[in-house]
């Protein structure tokens, strides 16, 4: 792929937009994060972190979500050298491994529920589900615009229109790997070690 | 618990709650039924839903914010009567003719609607208005997102109204702390609609801030550096980036109180480890920068007005710029003074009380500067001005009990009192409240081409100023004699009865100031002719004066060109002329019915959440996704005007 | 010609026609609450203060109104003499290009920095001398009473005095008390304005207060936060009776019924309830008030 | 914005995670770890901040410089004021929280001094 100029998106109307709304996003988190910063204590006699999570399923779940996001930014390179075919197959994969990612994440809840540890249980529960919970909406939303892009882009040609809306899908994706890689870090792994 | 029944919590038990409620379920349905009827009578729904309901164009958008809040202000209004009146009997021995339940339902929608649909209303409109004006800008950044936005809003004013007339409101309080709007103490629906109602309207918030953030930023015409941009722009700026800050944590507390409520989580009940302290924390992390969100833009007006009608420049613009900079900083520093009692440390106590007091720095300097506008000024006293000289009056009372209550020793015992509710009506009516009124009255003139009538505008001036001090100096001095908020009754023997009935007569004569400007409004409109306005009935200063009144769709014919502060103003006297070069067609956003289908479907979500037809839930937010979906399929989204239409 | 159109037309001289308005309105506002205050015996309790916190919290009120005044004088009198001076058609110097100067810049950048200052120094040093957790320095030993807020009504409980009272806290004159307070109801707000500052009660927290009654009498409480359909009935009295009569009290206390952890589920229930006293027995109803909400351990 | 940006971004971002999970893994598993609790954390928190940075400027284009500097200079805005809310939340909880404690543990806290309660 050759080399393109970079036009960061805060450079037009659209993309300052996107990237203020991603950062209410962050805000949005930032809440949460706190929220479960303070109640993560609050276990009501049930079960904490170390008593729940398991790493290698996270683990798992990280490199898939990390793996998509590389291949979300090689469609959007291929989409900028004009690569349509390309860039549909780099967001199937995009979307099959967001999937995976979510399937493993549902799978996570569907047994913690099962063992009894539902989120009515507790405030460290309630939090923990609301704030991975959130995360995931976050993906499933990316991937019902992703498979409206790709729908979308199956019989039109690259029009700029469309290579912004790529753009900002990106964006979003990379945004979300980002605040996957605070969850994992803060939830998981220091819920471990506590 | 979740799969109950499709019907969920509905039942037919919730359409009646007594003749006085019925009084209020009549007015709402009867009004909406007899604005419907009119419309058909006069054939006039296809003309709103073309020229109105689907509009793009940021004015008409602006002009339907106004219409709903001024719609919204007479029920708060209605509201604060009720409660007048049943402070009054209450406090004589008597019972009066509101019960405990019913009482707290009235000041909670009271405070939700006058702050949420009244004041954010407002100001939505009057930016839709004339920001873009200002700017030398032909439309908003994003025309669609400001639609969808609007019925938003809609969908929370639509889904107050509705617990009125089916189902009841929250019992709780304007911000509903837990655990008493947990689901252990307020099992019904109330909470929930009061949570649905402005989470649908924050959220719509959100939307507007991001949007007028990029017009500011991106929309600017040419040469109008930040500098050289007017100080009403400028607070606006200011205020969406406190919005856009602050109004994610609403969301995400809401978020947190309807999962509690509808999922049966323990975020802040009582028991489980929940922590209810951490709501009142959050909601005040939104709350108190919420109050500067509204009172910024009012600061802007205030700013525009007392320059154009001292015909002099704004003194010390920048030093005006760097105080709302400073306020918007300043206030997120500042949130646990509304929490002192709860019991928090001396050092966290002290830190958030000294910041508090640090915030006033900002606001005196803004007074000062607006005091040296006036100085060597030569100031015409129109309407407007006189709104100013209300906003002066009454808003340093506000400002100097602000001060007191920062401090926490003083806030132990002031607290919840009616002292405080007498500060932040003082704050609200004096700062936001009359600023926004200022603005409407001193703009009017640009969207509908006549002005108010002088006379009656000063004479609701007059009542709201006397109304307010006979009003609420009788509650500051309550708040003295140890009363506290929220009681629908107190004992006889304590003898407040005096004092209500001296706010009564003050609410009474707000309410004969509410009722001149009714008269004014429909005045004015009867003799528009007469009262016709030019291009610049105020000798204005900036760029919204330079376009004809009514302000054409498009804004400005060709795009002006600016070279200093107060562009107009210069261009008037001598300066550069403001517009040069050949007209060119223009490019105007198409109507689009998207705006108005997304704002139903929340309401219509909000609704399933609220009695738990979880079965709409998804209906719901498929059309939401399916309509935006769609959207983006359309290709052309605008019409062209001619240039030679423009010339005419 | 319409009436309006006639009145629009008079030519008295604008302002001084206004500032008589406004000044009768003022002074009718004043003779009304002149009139209210003639009509009865009123106590301000926030001024009329009878308890060592209050008075020093009075002190810092009078002393906070008194700074606000000094800024809002001078800036009412410059408001509304330079509306009055610089009035269209009044001769003045007319400036219109005069928007900045230093010096006036930094006067009132300047003052109002220098009297925050002055206030938050105030400030640090009484959010922690009058910090509701912090002991009067009384070498005596506190009275210990713990305090439930329940739905509508107030239960105090004297572990040491082995007795409960409902709606009444009596306490002896001159004497240094510490509240435990909690709440087994919606968040509520334990409030004495003659004795002290306000503080929270609520569930499965416990808060602290220090007070006490500088003079015998007896001083209005009440909840002063919204904790449910009744809360404004939520009132009581604390009574500040001599050391003696404060020890009859109890021993009249002892000879009522007992209260135990039934009798305290009952009291629990939503409801308002007349002043009782009991007997008390269980020295845990407090904490197991808070306890209940644990669920488990912390 | 080239393949091989990404591509070094991403072996990047995979190392770091590596890292940090073996480092857990191995905290949690029989032997232990040598570092303390405390250490523990504070390397995970650190290597969590050199991914965030890592993909800001590999994935996001986040640089200092030219045009993309805007949207870093809007970011860091919006997480210094997000730090001031959770921090200041977190501080106000804190505090709020070891005052609420029922019964007499609040006496013995070392907390105790530094906020002038003092029983006698």
């Amino acid at each position: 792929m050759s080399r393109q100029k970079y036009e960061s998106p805060t450079t037009n109307a659209v993309g300052l937009g996107f990237w203020v709304y991603l950062m209410t996003d962050l805000m949005l988190f930032a809440t949460l994060f706190a929220t479960y910063g303070v109640l993560r204590g609050n276990t009501a006699g049930g079960p904490a972190g170390h008593d729940i999570f398991s790493l290698k399923l996270v683990f798992a779940e990280t490199i898939i979500l990390l793996v998509s996001s590389l291949t979300a930014g090689l469609a959007l390179l291929s989409a900028h050298a004009g690569r349509k075919t390309r860039m549909l197959q780099l967001l199937v994969i995009t979307g099959v491994l967001g999937a995976l990612f979510l399937g493993l994440e549902i799978n996570e809840f569907r047994v913690l529920l099962a063992d009894g540890h539902s989120w009515q249980n507790s405030a460290f529960l309630s939090s923990y589900f609301t704030l991975v919970g959130t995360h995931g909406l976050h993906i499933f939303a990316g991937l019902i615009w992703l498979v409206a892009t790709v729908w979308y882009a199956l019989k039109r040609p690259l029009s700029p229109r469309f290579m912004q809306r790529l753009t900002m899908f990106s964006l979003f994706w990379h945004f979300l790997d980002l605040v996957w890689v605070c969850i994992f870090s803060i939830v998981y792994l220091m819920g471990v070690l506590a | 618990m979740i799969f109950a029944s499709w019907l969920g919590k509905l039942d037919w038990s919730y359409f009646w709650h007594g003749w006085v409620q019925f009084g209020g379920q009549i007015a709402t349905v009867g009004g909406a039924l007899t604005v419907l009827a009119a419309l058909i009578y006069f054939k006039k729904l296809g003309w709103l839903y073309r020229n109105w309901l689907t509009s793009l164009d940021a004015k008409k958008i602006g002009v339907m914010y106004i219409v709903v809040s001024v719609v919204m202000l007479l029920r708060g209004f209605g509201d604060a009567i009720m409660m007048r009146l049943q402070q009054i009997l209450g406090s004589g021995g008597g019972h009066g003719f509101l019960s405990g339940d019913h009482f707290q339902q009235v000041f909670t929608a009271h405070g939700t609607i006058m702050i949420f649909f009244v004041a954010m209303g407002l100001m939505f409109g009057i930016i839709n208005l004339i920001l873009p004006l200002q700017l030398g800008a032909r439309d908003v950044a994003f025309p669609l997102l400001n639609s969808i936005a609007f019925y938003l809003y809609l969908a929370g004013v639509i889904l107050v109204n509705l617990s009125l007339v089916f189902g009841e409101f929250g019992a709780v309080g304007w911000l509903a702390y837990p655990p008493l709007s947990e689901l252990a103490y307020s099992p019904g629906p109330g909470v929930d609609y009061w949570l649905w109602s402005i989470q649908i309207a924050g959220i719509g918030s959100t939307l507007s801030g991001i949007n007028f953030l990029v017009t500011i930023l991106k929309k600017r015409c040419k040469g109008m550096t930040l500098m050289k941009m007017p100080i009403f722009s400028w607070s606006i700026l200011a205020t969406m980036i406190l919005l856009l800050l602050v109004f994610p944590i609403l969301t995400a507390t809401l978020f947190m109180l309807s999962l509690d409520r509808s999922m049966g989580m323990h975020f802040f009940t009582a028991d489980m480890g929940g922590n209810a302290m951490m709501y009142i924390n959050l909601i005040w992390a939104w709350g108190h920068p919420e109050v500067y969100v509204l009172v910024l833009p009012a600061f802007g007006m205030y700013s525009e007005i007392v320059a154009t009608f001292s015909r002099k420049r704004l003194f010390g613009y920048t030093s005006m710029v760097w105080a709302l900079m400073a306020i918007c900083v300043l206030s997120f520093f500042v949130w646990a003074h509304h929490f002192f009692t709860m019991g928090a440390g001396g050092n966290v106590n002290a830190f958030f009380g000294i910041m508090t007091m640090v915030i006033a720095i900002p606001t005196g300097v803004k007074v000062f500067n607006w005091l040296f506008t006036m100085y060597q000024g030569r100031v015409h006293f129109d309407t407007p001005m006189w709104w100013f000289m209300a906003f002066a009056t009454t808003f340093l009372i506000g400002g100097g009990t602000g001060v007191m209550l920062a401090v926490p020793a003083i806030d132990f015992q002031v607290h919840n009192s009616l002292f405080l509710v007498a500060h932040f009506h003082n704050t609200i009516i004096g700062g936001v409240v009359f600023g926004y009124l200022a603005g409407i009255a001193y703009w009017l003139p640009k969207i509908f081409g006549f002005k108010l009538h002088e006379r009656l505008g000063k004479a609701a001036v007059y009542c709201w100023v006397t109304g307010f001090f006979t009003a609420f100096m009788p509650i500051y001095l309550l708040g003295f004699m140890g009363a506290t908020r929220r009681m629908e009754q107190f004992d006889p023997a304590l003898q407040y009865q005096g004092l209500f009935i001296i706010s009564g007569i003050g609410t009474a004569i707000i309410g004969l100031g509410v009722l001149l400007q009714v008269v004014q409004l429909g005045y004015s409109i009867w003799k528009r002719k007469e009262l016709a306005a030019g291009h610049d009935p105020w000798h204005g200063r900036t760029l919204e004066w330079s376009v004809p009144s009514p302000a054409p769709e498009y804004n400005f014919a060709r795009l002006p060109v600016v070279t200093e502060r107060d562009a107009f103003w210069v261009a008037k006297h001598g300066g550069p002329a403001l517009y040069s070069g050949p007209f060119k067609d223009i490019e105007v956003p198409k109507e689009s019915g998207v705006g108005l289908v997304v704002g139903l479907a929340a309401a219509v979500f909000g609704f399933g959440v609220i009695w738990q037809l979880w079965w709409l839930l998804p209906i719901a937010l498929a059309v939401i996704i399916g309509t935006l979906i769609k959207q983006t399929y359309v290709e052309e989204t605008e019409r062209i005007i001619p240039a030679k239409e423009l010339k005419a | 010609m319409s009436m309006l159109d006639k009145l629009s037309r008079l030519k008295v001289p604008e302002l001084s026609r206004r500032a008589f308005a406004a000044i009768c309105a003022l002074t009718a506002l004043a003779l009304l609450i002149a009139l209210w205050l003639a009509s009865g015996q009123h106590t301000f309790d926030l001024f009329q203060t009878r308890g060592q916190i209050a008075n020093r919290e009075r002190t810092l009120l009078i002393f906070s109104m008194l700074l606000a005044a000094l800024v809002l004088v001078p800036v009412y009198y410059m408001l509304y003499t330079f509306a009055w001076r610089y009035k269209t058609g009044h001769d003045h110097k007319y400036s219109p290009n005069w928007d900045t100067d230093k010096k006036y810049e930094t006067i009132w950048w300047g003052i109002p920095i220098a009297i925050i200052t002055v206030l938050a120094a105030v400030t640090w040093v009484t959010s922690h001398s009058l910090d509701p957790y912090k002991p009067l320095n009384d070498d005596r030993q506190h009275l210990k009473v713990q305090v439930i807020a329940l739905q509508y009504k107030w239960l105090f409980l004297y572990p040491d005095q082995e007795v409960a009272s409902v709606n009444k806290l009596v306490i002896p004159n001159k004497w240094p008390i510490e509240l435990d307070i909690t709440s087994d109801a919606p968040m509520n707000s334990f409030w004495v304005p003659q004795l002290s500052g306000q503080i929270y009660a609520m569930p499965g927290m416990s808060t602290k207060l220090h007070l006490d009654a500088q003079q015998r009498g007896t001083f209005k409480g009440m909840s002063s936060n919204i904790s449910g359909a009744d809360f404004s009935k939520m009132n009581f009295t604390v009574e500040s009776v001599g050391i003696e009569d404060f020890k009859t009290w109890v021993t009249n206390a002892k000879q009522g019924g007992h209260f135990t952890a039934d009798s305290y589920t009952k009291l629990a229930k939503p409801g308002g309830a007349q002043p009782v006293t009991y007997h008390l027995h269980d020295k845990s109803i407090y904490d197991n008030a808070i306890m209940k909400y644990m669920g488990g351990h912390q | 914005m080239t393949s091989k940006a990404y591509l070094t971004g991403f072996m990047m971002s995979l190392s770091l995670t590596v890292t940090a999970f073996i480092l857990v893994y191995g905290a949690t598993s029989v032997g232990g770890s040598p570092l303390s609790q405390g250490w523990l954390i504070a390397v995970i928190a650190s290597l969590a901040v050199c991914q965030l940075v890592v993909q800001g400027m590999y994935f996001l284009h986040l640089s200092s410089k030219g045009k993309p500097g805007r949207s870093l200079q809007i970011m860091l805005f919006v997480l210094v004021m997000a730090a001031i809310v959770v921090g200041g939340s977190i501080w106000v909880m804190h505090n709020l929280n070891y005052r609420m404690m029922p019964g007499e543990q609040k006496v013995t806290e070392t907390i105790q001094d530094k906020e002038n309660i003092h029983h006698h």
